[in-house]
């Protein structure tokens, strides 16, 4: 992968962001990768200057992150969107949409996270059978 | 203040932009995807069109010898019509006209050709 | 008495016919401006036959009964208009009317409603003050409120109130709803307030609308005609040129907030009037 | 005599809205193009209302999903009778390509009653000009022959629109 | 002072986007902006676990109908990379032809969208007028107006004749010739800059903070693109990014005016230099690990994060599209603006709401 990866714990996390916004990076994005059944991997990218880095934290599914949106704003949409599709919880978001940014707010599940049930209304696979 | 005088002048002395569509039909350019057309004997059912398909609206039996393609899901990439090994698979210039009513286009094949293809099968590998 | 039943008459139905072709014809000609060939002329017709022959869907019966005195106090003033009667009669019954346009937008709950009616009252607080300083300049001149003492004169009014003109014709482009003036409402709804003021309006009641915004165009191009009374070929011209000039304007502008056009119209519609009033005071 | 004129009329000034119901912007921006010079749809009449009240016409472009389905189904009982509706591209017909994309429901059919299906992705500018002229066929039915037809055709394919 | 809370959108006829804004309002002046997401949401970053990595090409190439071309190519240039593929330089060269085409659709697009957000209809006519020109070359060379699908792993689809690329010179002198006739319109008319100047204005520490991109972030004076990391063919032409001071939404609509001619620039050095050669090369085996990659749309940075595993279907695939990245401009220059500029300044950051949600 393009760039300087580094990994991270939470407790860390809001120091590196910290040093990394003293530093002139500029906020890309996060990623969200399901890495097991109860694991997932967070990347945060990072970019000054067409330089990438990354922040890879591994944490386990029920616990919660600190948000870096206090530090960076504009990640507020990204944890947002990864709270809806793979139900990590952030907290200190700047503007918590509760799990409704794209979810309506009866959803329970975890649309993104291969190991459950993906929620689907019966009636969508009936165009595919001919 | 009013710089746009002149574009509107232009216009208003010049042709008109407007392709008058319905009474003056412009013809389709020469590589424009429109829509599938399957002559179905030709048709080996090797499958690969299917396979290969992104909007995986195409369906392939061999056994039954059944060509089977769902316009409204059709996205017109012309992939499956490029990776027709027998050319039956053809894309049309022009595309297809808007319909009142969904329905699944189900070509079934000649037995000849059908039984020409269960033997002829083996070669082009799925992806 | 039977030509002024005639009179009337020809008033009545100026709106619904000469109205719908006026504007038919602003449609076409703003298609070729824009390079495209435009509806047929008729089109303002097949809109408001469509209209009325939709399903009703009232929001209230107050908006239906406000709409239908728009269409009223508009028919009137356009009738007195060709009775050739007081003009500070006709300009009062006009803003009667829209006023109750604006009382039945603010009687929906649609916010774009709401906010579109205060936008045309603002506008009205624009263009009405210009309209009453452009009939005391009439009176300065002709020593009276009533048209029929325009048509007495030997001489067009236009010679004599010039700027007092283009003042008309800033209200003209404000009520007719053009570019830079159509806060409130426009014609393709591609606006912030999507249709503003009308957005609650449907079916049968904006037909209404529709025509009751045709008479007052004949209404205020009638206004315009007032400026060349001594021959009716220099009135035609003259109508068709200003009616050519709000379409030029509507086709080469952006449009602008209310601030500006408080300010604009005010400014620029006060000092107008002023140095034709102090002109025509001093000689 | 009255029929025919309301019908000439209808089918001369089909006002129309347009929903971009979760399209990719291609179909979308396809319906505008039509509004332009070079398509110009205001020969036939046809202009942008951008509001439910005033629409005769309704083209939904897109995939519908779990939230906009509301918006949709809102909007088209917002539009006063009578109305046609007109699918347009292959997301707005099945889902398209993203038909098994997990918050995809499926075409605009699966939420309200669907007059005319323009195919294509994106549909061309002439086959959604093709695809309203189709749709107008159905003013011109509902206004000469019995009308209970097309009605009832309605109730039972839409179970959704009663509310 | 009364408070007013309007819906702006999903349905609005100014914004032909699915984005829901409530604006809360004080009189005309809004004092708080919420925008609300999720009415195109598709999910198909999900979509690679039932579609092989070539079938993705034409799924990413349907997040966005309007930058669809880019799409494809950074997803193919991340497969590319992953897998070790060279690709032909004429391809390279091919990529950047169609690539800044569709830029050029893409702004024209969004400066007749623009002139139509303040109300200028005819300006709005005009410049979809010319971008209808665009429009036949794609149809022309690819077969089709606006999806051009002309992307593969390992190159292109449709390689581009003497006598098309001529017809593209040609068709690109008149887009040049109506375009500078409309120079002074946008550039310089009292009525455009009395809605656009001022408004929305975003300094360039600002836009550098929040993380935004493409145009809204070279319009503050940051001289950012993407197109300098030298990907494709661009490495091989002259390119320097086009940059406005001001930060404000008519820095932003100049920057993409000036652009368009910048892509026409670019074609024609393309076209020039485009090598002889094969357009695209076999793909064997399939992709594994993980890669990074960028490329500048017309909205701005698009950026790809792949994760394979050696089958035939990757494991994550996620995209941050430019206006995802924008977004967060609207939160900070809304609050304080009228509501007759609403659609100015939300359309400045030229929102493509399909791509944010995907």
């Amino acid at each position: 992968m393009q760039g300087e990866v580094m990994c991270i714990s939470p407790d860390n996390l809001l120091g590196e962001t910290a040093r990394m916004k003293v530093e002139r990076y500029r906020f890309v994005t996060l990623s969200c990768v399901e890495i097991s059944e109860t694991q997932v991997e967070i990347l945060y990218h990072f970019d000054r200057e067409f330089q990438l880095k990354h922040l890879r934290l591994t944490i386990s599914k029920d616990s919660s992150v600190p948000s870096i949106s206090p530090v960076y704003f504009a990640a507020f949409l990204v944890e947002n969107e990864i709270q809806d599709l793979f139900g990590i919880r952030f907290h200190g978001l700047v503007i918590d949409y509760d799990r409704t940014l794209y979810l309506e707010e009866d959803v329970k599940t975890m649309p993104f996270c291969k190991y459950v049930a993906v929620q689907k209304t019966p009636e969508s696979n009936e165009e595919k059978a001919p | 203040m009013f710089n746009m005088t002149p574009a509107i002048l232009r216009n208003f002395l010049g042709d008109r932009a407007t392709r008058r569509y319905p009474h003056v039909i412009r013809p389709s350019f020469e590589n424009a995807r429109g829509a599938i057309h399957n002559d179905i004997h030709i048709c080996t059912f090797c499958g690969v069109c299917a396979a290969k398909c992104p909007s995986q609206c195409i369906a392939v039996e061999k056994k039954a010898a059944t060509w089977s393609y769902n316009p409204s899901a059709c996205v017109c990439c012309g992939v499956c019509a490029e990776s027709c090994a027998s050319g039956s698979l053809q894309q049309e210039r022009n595309y297809r006209k808007p319909f009142r009513e969904k329905e699944m286009i189900v070509l079934k094949g000649t037995s000849s050709s059908a039984v020409n293809d269960t033997v002829s099968i083996s070669a082009p590998a799925q992806p | 008495m039977i030509n002024k039943s005639v009179l009337i008459l020809a008033g009545l139905a100026s709106g619904p016919v000469l109205g719908g072709v006026i504007s038919g014809f602003d449609r076409i000609l703003t298609a070729r401006f824009q390079s495209r060939i435009g509806p047929p002329l008729l089109q303002p017709f097949y809109d408001v036959i469509k209209l009325l022959g939709k399903e009703k869907v009232v929001v209230n019966v107050w908006q239906a009964f406000c709409v239908n005195a728009y269409l009223t106090a508009a028919s009137i003033a356009t009738a007195l208009f060709f009775l050739r009667s007081d003009l500070l009669l006709i300009l009062f019954i006009q803003a009667v009317g829209a006023v109750f346009l604006v009382v039945g937008a603010f009687s929906s709950t649609s916010p774009y409603s709401q906010a579109g009616a205060h936008r045309e009252l603002l506008q009205m607080l624009c263009y009405e003050p210009l309209l009453i300083l452009i009939s005391v300049g009439i009176y300065f001149q002709t020593g009276s409120f009533k048209i029929e003492s325009v048509d007495a004169m030997n001489q067009p009014l236009l010679l004599k109130l010039p700027f007092l003109f283009v003042v008309l014709s800033f209200v003209l482009t404000i009520k007719l709803r053009k570019s830079p003036f159509d806060l409130s409402t426009s014609h393709h709804a591609h606006q912030e307030l999507v249709k503003g003021l009308l957005t609650d309006y449907s079916g049968p009641l904006l037909a209404l609308t529709e025509i009751a915004h045709w008479y007052e165009t004949v209404l205020l191009l009638g206004f315009c005609s007032l400026f060349w009374t001594t021959n009716p070929i220099g009135a035609l011209l003259l109508v068709g040129i200003t009616y050519l000039g709000e379409i030029w304007i509507d086709n080469v502008s952006a449009r602008m907030n209310w601030r500006w056009m408080l300010g604009y119209g005010w400014g620029m519609g006060m000092a107008l009037s002023l140095v034709n009033l102090v002109w025509l005071y001093a000689r | 005599m009255f029929k025919k004129i309301m019908t000439k009329a209808r089918m001369q000034s089909p006002w129309m809205l347009h929903f971009d119901c979760g399209s990719c912007n291609g179909c979308d921006i396809e319906v505008l193009a039509c509004l332009t010079p070079v398509y110009d749809v205001e020969r036939f009449g046809i202009i942008n209302t951008g509001n439910p009240m005033h629409a005769d016409i309704f083209l939904v472009t897109g995939t519908v999903n779990h939230r906009n389905q509301k918006v949709l189904r809102n909007l088209y009982d917002q539009i006063p009778d009578p109305k046609v509706v007109v699918a347009i591209g292959a997301c707005g017909l099945t889902g398209g390509i993203f038909r098994e994309a997990w918050n995809v429901i499926g075409g605009v059919d699966k939420v309200i009653p669907v007059d005319v299906y323009v195919p294509g992705c994106p549909a061309k500018p002439e086959a959604i000009i093709d695809g309203v002229v189709l749709g107008l066929e159905k003013f011109r039915g509902k206004a000469e022959t019995a009308e209970s037809i097309s009605a009832n055709d309605f109730e039972e394919e839409a179970p959704c629109r009663e509310k | 002072m009364t408070k007013t809370i309007i819906p702006f959108g999903p349905q609005h006829p100014v914004l032909p986007e699915p984005i829901h804004l409530k604006l809360t309002l004080e009189d005309e002046v809004i004092t708080e902006a919420i925008p609300a997401f999720g009415f195109v949401h598709r999910g198909l970053e999900k979509l690679v676990e039932i579609r092989d990595f070539h079938q993705m090409i034409y799924v990413v190439e349907r997040i966005c109908g309007i930058c669809s071309m880019l799409h494809a190519m950074c997803y193919c240039q991340g497969i590319e990379e992953m897998m070790g593929i060279e690709v032909p330089p004429r391809a390279r060269f091919l990529r950047v032809i169609w690539s800044e085409l569709h830029r050029m659709h893409s702004h024209l697009l969004w400066l007749g969208l623009f002139a139509d957000s303040f109300g200028f209809e005819s300006l709005f006519m005009q410049f979809w007028k010319i971008r209808e020109k665009i429009l036949d070359i794609d149809e022309a060379t690819t077969g089709n107006r606006i999806i051009v699908s002309v992307n593969v792993i390992g190159g292109v689809r449709k390689d581009l004749g003497t006598e098309q690329t001529s017809m593209i010179l040609s068709a690109l002198k008149d887009v040049e010739k109506e375009l500078q006739w409309l120079e002074t319109t946008i550039m310089s008319d009292y009525t455009v800059q009395k809605r656009t100047v001022g408004k929305g204005i975003l300094t360039g520490k600002q836009a550098y903070e929040l993380g935004l991109v493409g145009p809204t972030l070279r319009a503050s004076g940051v001289a950012q693109d993407a197109r300098m990391l030298g990907y494709a063919a661009f490495g091989d032409i002259n390119f320097t990014p086009v940059v406005e001071t001001d930060g404000d939404c008519y820095a932003r609509c100049k920057v993409r005016f000036r652009e368009v001619f910048q892509s026409i620039d670019l074609i024609r050095q393309a076209i020039g230099k485009l090598p002889n050669g094969e357009i695209a090369v076999k793909v064997k085996g399939r992709p594994n690990g993980e890669v990074v990659t960028r490329v500048e749309q017309p909205r701005g940075e698009v950026f790809y994060y792949i994760k394979a595993n050696g089958t035939k279907n990757l494991e994550r695939l996620r995209v941050r599209t430019p206006t995802f990245a924008n977004v967060p401009a609207l939160l900070t220059m809304l609050p304080g603006a009228w509501l007759s500029d609403v659609p100015v300044i939300v359309l400045s950051i030229d929102p493509c709401i399909s791509c944010t949600e995907r």
